[in-house]
């Protein structure tokens, strides 16, 4: 099968991308699970208004995929990708072959595994990541909090570690664990939040509206040393004035976004440049260092799902000029 | 226009008796404009007699306030022990006079003669005193928007630009003086205004027009 | 003879003999397709039913399908896919027929589905900046440069400009930014000409050379752009290693969500630019006696210690505030627009100001908003012509429609001046019906009447759902 | 306890026919209809559909970002005139509004347990 562009890649990112480009281009987007990626699995965070989490942009998204005029492979995994004169050559593990004459690689990324933020006390009960609750929102996990009288948010758990190469900031945590503490302050006026932070990345829209969320909950500037369990709560070594101790109900940890393993196989058989943390390296509109690969989305970096789209729709334009010629 | 507001839901049902058939009359004109006795309102009161337990009608006339109209009701009027008016005194009072032997009980009450100052805010601007004079305070009524009607500069109870009776309220005084202050024609309040005649205000007993000339 | 057709989702098949059975007691017919083989010809049919899931069949989706068909769209009903599986199979054939009879009982009103495409020109206020201007000009948008005195009316989806007369499919602002900072300078600071904003010190660094001076920077934390932060990071960078100079940037908060931000920050850093975390409610300032430098007093935050700083030049970075663009002077339309400001509502286009066709543009933004406005210029959008109507008898010229309608769609016009719906504005919300007192308006297909009827229709003792 | 839910396209519908999928519903009838915007109910068709129902449930978008943009506001203010007059005439019937968005459930059942009178 012969196709202008294949996306690897369905979500926020690749499906905007194909949007853009449905009715210029023969376009197929396969896709390892299902569609939607990352966004799919998010939240709203709405309280009785809207805190423009923008989780809602997915699901227009969404709805436009009824009316779709390209091609989506559901969960076919790529086994390899190589290039020759005539474009570049997908198989499938099913077996399938494609030949197509662009790529974009829109492959995402993927929220750190909690289990290695043990020094946060990842994997004991009652530690969340964001990530997890963000997923929970739409089940109103937010209710389980009921019994909680005190809950800490520990940002940049995840990322801004220089030692394990995750130097960057991920972005959207110190938004959407505001979003999340505003949910819970709503549900819950009672529950005291306290908030260990570096500094408050809040950019893009309604950032006023978060600034005044974070003078409702407690900021405290430290990332702590550790979290132990003892008797139930769960006790954290943190330096405000002095070495204190504080236990807690709950945490909340804010783990940033790594590079899903796909980005990283494709990057590595197409032999593209990544940056020192593991993203891909993208040279300005989505060009890459290899000739006819575009990259989109949270691929070559963290953003937000508006950011994405805005630039997954910038690449598409840009895309469809080279293919003008 | 005639500016008024539903009567309390309770005081409505004490005026209705069990088992009567009742029909909510709306007036088209002013109290619809102002959302308070329009077919909208009309058909929402009946639904809500009905759900306790009344048997009701819903009608909407033109004009309450004028019998050609009130008269064309007659059959729909007939069928009925008791008519809820959702129109101003005057409708409520002109239907009366229609309709003798009915019971007609009033459904607003109304307030003043007003403006819509915004959707949902309406504002009174006129008393109706029968001798106007805004031109002389800067088109604003002091006899209807100060209190106390004080056509000679404010009291002493205006506090930075508020009313001191209802200080929810612009004091008079203050909206005038700026407005002269603006067209800087400050010196039409050195004018000594003397006292009213109050004979043409509602004071001189019930009002009356009379044109001969458009009688026939 | 009725002629139906249904378009068929992959989740659900008719049973053969339920059809025939439906042809023979209703008298209908009824074609079963799906979406692989829709006919040619949709016109031919009384009703179009579609069965999916309405989470995609919203409205305008509606709408746009009625266009592509060219059919009334008051003739295109779905029943929810949904439905299917909550109430399959008990009571669902039995729903389904009721709910052909009702949507046939309902009556058909002339609506036309049309696909309005806005005049591809657009008019700047209050001035074009080049930024916008080029990248305008890159998507092949022409740009009306506002005449000195000029007032505007609505003419269907377009505006008209009065005096020229010619019409532009959108309207940008680009609101004027109100540059502010937190802290106050006495005047005796301010006298020293050592106090300046980070474009001077940009030309000024190419200019001269700072070496052993003290630059201090002053950077608060709201309305400070990723570009001007990056900005500070790279001048006070070239400062500490070109010039040997001393630089000091107080901050509240850091910001370094973006774009390899952090690397730069961290890159400044290490440089020997010394970054302090201080409260700005405790930081003083004042002028050195010779008048030729600021002392900075400050007090961090990682030991509460108050610390003074002699800095020769003071860079500040303000804050930017977007301040509401007043369009009322221009506007000789039925609606007095209000002041303009961004919508914090993630359901309409970003960059859009609440008004159909005027768009904001905030600094940096250019380029996502010209694609934006792009899409907008070229595809328009699908309105349904015919489907709001005022009746003029009752019209009692309240103004409350025009008060309401979030979409500006209501025209007080003809010559009995009466209210008018603008078919190619209408967003079919029937905000304006419902708050009308005297009931003057109504949206076809979606008045009192049917969903009263539809409400006692439905399954029993059990979930179930229908659209109106 | 019969209940007839409104939701508006945009997202009201998606979150009730969701809540609705779930089963175990709190009520014994409850009936799912959709409309293009919250914003076309008056209290007339409230009241009208209260004549044979016992409860409304209305669903619509969060107040700020209804896709109409005053939708839900306009709505929200007629339902709470609705239920004060309801109150007034002491009639035993409620109206109750679920701001949402898409596939949000929990603010459902919050709103339903309200309609059945035990608040949390």
């Amino acid at each position: 099968m012969n196709y202008d562009l294949v996306i690897m890649g369905g979500g926020v990112a690749g499906l905007t991308l194909a949007q853009t480009l449905q009715d210029k281009l023969e376009v197929l987007v396969v896709e390892e699970s299902s569609p939607g990626g990352m966004a799919s699995k998010l939240g709203c965070k709405a309280t009785d208004e809207c805190l423009s989490c923008g989780v809602c942009r997915f699901i227009n998204i969404e709805r436009e995929l009824c009316f779709k005029k390209f091609d989506i492979w559901e969960g076919r995994k790529i086994t390899s990708v190589d290039k020759s004169d005539r474009g570049f050559h997908l198989k499938t593990e099913k077996g399938e072959k494609v030949t197509s004459q662009l790529l974009a690689v829109a492959t995402g990324a993927s929220p750190l595994e909690i289990k290695n933020l043990s020094r946060w006390g990842g994997g004991l009960p009652r530690v969340y990541s964001g990530w997890d609750i963000e997923r929970g929102l739409n089940e109103g996990i937010i209710s389980s909090f009921r019994d909680c009288s005190s809950l800490a948010f520990i940002q940049c758990a995840g990322s801004r570690n220089f030692k394990e190469k995750r130097g960057y900031c991920s972005q959207v945590c110190c938004r959407y664990a505001l979003r999340i503490a505003e949910n819970l302050k709503f549900s819950f006026p009672q529950m005291n939040i306290d908030f260990y932070y570096m500094d408050l990345q809040i950019l893009g829209k309604k950032k006023e509206k978060l600034w005044k969320i974070a003078d409702k909950i407690n900021l405290i500037r430290h990332l702590p040393y550790e979290v132990k369990e003892e008797g139930g709560k769960l006790s954290l070594v943190f330096e405000e004035q002095g070495v204190e101790r504080k236990s807690y109900d709950a945490l909340v940890l804010s783990v940033g976004m790594v590079p899903s393993s796909g980005t990283k196989e494709i990057g590595k058989w197409l032999g593209l440049n990544f940056d020192s943390t593991g993203f891909i390296k993208s040279y300005g509109l989505g060009h890459t260092s290899c000739e006819g690969v575009f990259v989109c989305g949270t691929a070559c970096g963290p953003k937000d799902i508006e950011t994405t789209q805005e630039e997954a729709q910038k690449v598409g334009e840009e895309i469809w000029r080279v293919r003008r010629g | 226009m005639i500016i008024a507001e539903r009567k309390p839901i309770k005081e409505i049902l004490s005026f209705l008796g069990p088992g009567e058939k009742i029909l909510v009359l709306g007036c088209g004109t002013c109290v619809t404009v102002c959302m308070s006795g329009g077919e909208k309102e009309a058909r929402e009161l009946s639904s809500l007699l009905r759900l306790k337990g009344w048997e009701t009608k819903d009608l909407t006339v033109e004009r309450q306030c004028e019998p050609e109209f009130n008269l064309r009701a007659r059959e729909e009027i007939a069928k009925v022990d008791a008519i809820v008016s959702l129109a101003c005194g005057v409708g409520v009072q002109a239907l009366a006079e229609c309709f003798p032997e009915k019971k007609i009980f009033p459904g607003l009450n109304t307030t003043f003669m007003g403006m819509p100052k915004e959707q949902g805010l309406w504002e009174e601007r006129c008393w109706g005193c029968g001798n106007c004079i805004v031109h002389l305070f800067g088109y604003v009524c002091p006899v209807t928007r100060c209190a106390k009607s004080l056509l000679n500069g404010p009291c002493g109870g205006s506090k930075n630009g508020k009313c001191e009776v209802k200080p929810d309220r612009d004091c008079a005084w203050q909206l005038i003086y700026d407005r002269l202050k603006k067209e800087n024609r400050l010196e039409v309040l050195y004018a000594l205004q003397p006292p009213r005649d109050w004979s043409t205000s509602r004071y001189g007993g019930q009002r009356k027009m009379i044109r001969e000339d458009v009688r026939l | 003879m009725n002629k139906l057709l249904w378009l068929e989702n992959e989740a659900f098949s008719f049973p053969d003999f339920w059809i025939e059975e439906m042809e023979r007691d209703n008298g209908w017919k009824i074609e079963v397709k799906n979406w692989g083989n829709k006919p040619d010809n949709f016109t031919e049919y009384d009703r179009i039913f579609i069965l999916g899931d309405s989470f995609s069949f919203t409205q305008e989706k509606i709408s746009s399908l009625s266009e592509e068909w060219e059919v009334n769209p008051l003739k295109v009903r779905v029943f929810p896919a949904e439905e299917v599986k909550i109430i399959f199979p008990k009571s669902f054939l039995s729903i389904l027929e009721k709910f052909i009879i009702q949507s046939l009982s309902q009556p058909l009103f002339p609506v036309e589905a049309r696909r309005v495409v806005p005049e591809n020109r657009v008019l700047v206020l209050p001035q074009l900046s080049p930024a916008l201007e080029q990248t305008l000009k890159k998507r092949g948008i022409d740009t009306i440069v506002p005449p000195s005195s000029f007032s505007l009316q609505r003419e269907g989806i377009n505006f008209r400009l009065y005096p020229s007369g010619d019409n532009v499919g959108a309207i940008i602002i680009s609101p004027l930014e109100e540059k502010k900072f937190p802290i106050s300078f006495s005047s005796s600071v301010q006298d020293t000409r050592k106090l300046v904003d980070i474009e001077f010190m940009e030309k000024e660094i190419e200019k001269r050379d700072f070496r052993k001076e003290t630059i201090g920077f002053i950077i608060p934390k709201k309305g400070v752009t990723e570009k001007e932060w990056r900005k500070a990071f790279h001048l006070s960078q070239t400062l500490v290693e070109r010039d040997k100079a001393e630089v000091f940037i107080l901050v509240e908060e850091v910001l370094v969500a973006g774009e390899n931000l952090e690397k730069e920050y961290r890159k400044a850093r290490s440089s020997g630019v010394i970054f302090e975390k201080v409260d700005f409610s405790k930081l003083g300032t004042r002028p050195t006696l010779d008048m030729r430098g600021i002392e900075v007093e400050f007090a961090t935050e990682r030991d509460k210690l108050k610390r003074e700083v002699k800095v020769d030049w003071l860079v500040l970075l303000p804050e930017r505030n977007i301040l509401p663009f007043k369009l009322a002077p221009f506007f000789c339309g039925d609606k007095i627009e209000g002041e303009i400001l961004p919508l914090e509502n993630p359901n309409v286009l970003p960059f859009f100001s609440g008004i159909e066709g005027i768009f904001l543009c905030p600094s940096e933004k250019e380029d996502e908003l010209s694609l934006v406005i792009k899409k907008y210029l070229t595809e328009g959008v699908v309105r349904e012509i015919g489907r709001g109507e005022v009746d003029e008898e009752k019209c009692v010229l309240c103004l409350t429609c025009l008060r309401t309608c979030p979409w500006e769609a209501i025209e007080i016009e003809g010559e009995r001046k009466k209210a008018r719906i603008n078919g190619e504005r209408c967003h079919l919300c029937g905000l304006c019906a419902s708050f009308c007192p005297a009931h003057a308006i109504e949206i076809k297909g979606l008045s009192l009447e049917n969903w009263v009827s539809a409400v006692s229709l439905g399954g029993k003792n059990e979930s179930s759902s229908f659209r109106l | 306890m019969r209940v007839v839910a409104l939701g508006c396209d945009k997202s009201g519908y998606p979150a009730l026919l969701r809540w609705g999928e779930e089963g175990s519903l709190p009520f014994d009838e409850v009936k799912i209809f959709s409309l293009p915007c919250l914003g076309l109910v008056t209290e007339e068709v409230i009241f009208r559909i209260l004549e044979n129902s016992d409860a409304l449930l209305l669903a619509g978008c969060p107040l700020d970002s209804c896709h109409n943009q005053k939708g839900s506001q306009g709505v929200y203010l007629k339902v709470k005139r609705v239920n004060s007059l309801l109150q007034e005439a002491d009639i035993p019937k409620k109206v109750a509004i679920a701001f949402v968005t898409s596939g949000k459930v929990g603010e459902i059942e919050k709103v339903s347990e309200e309609l059945l009178g035990r608040e949390k």
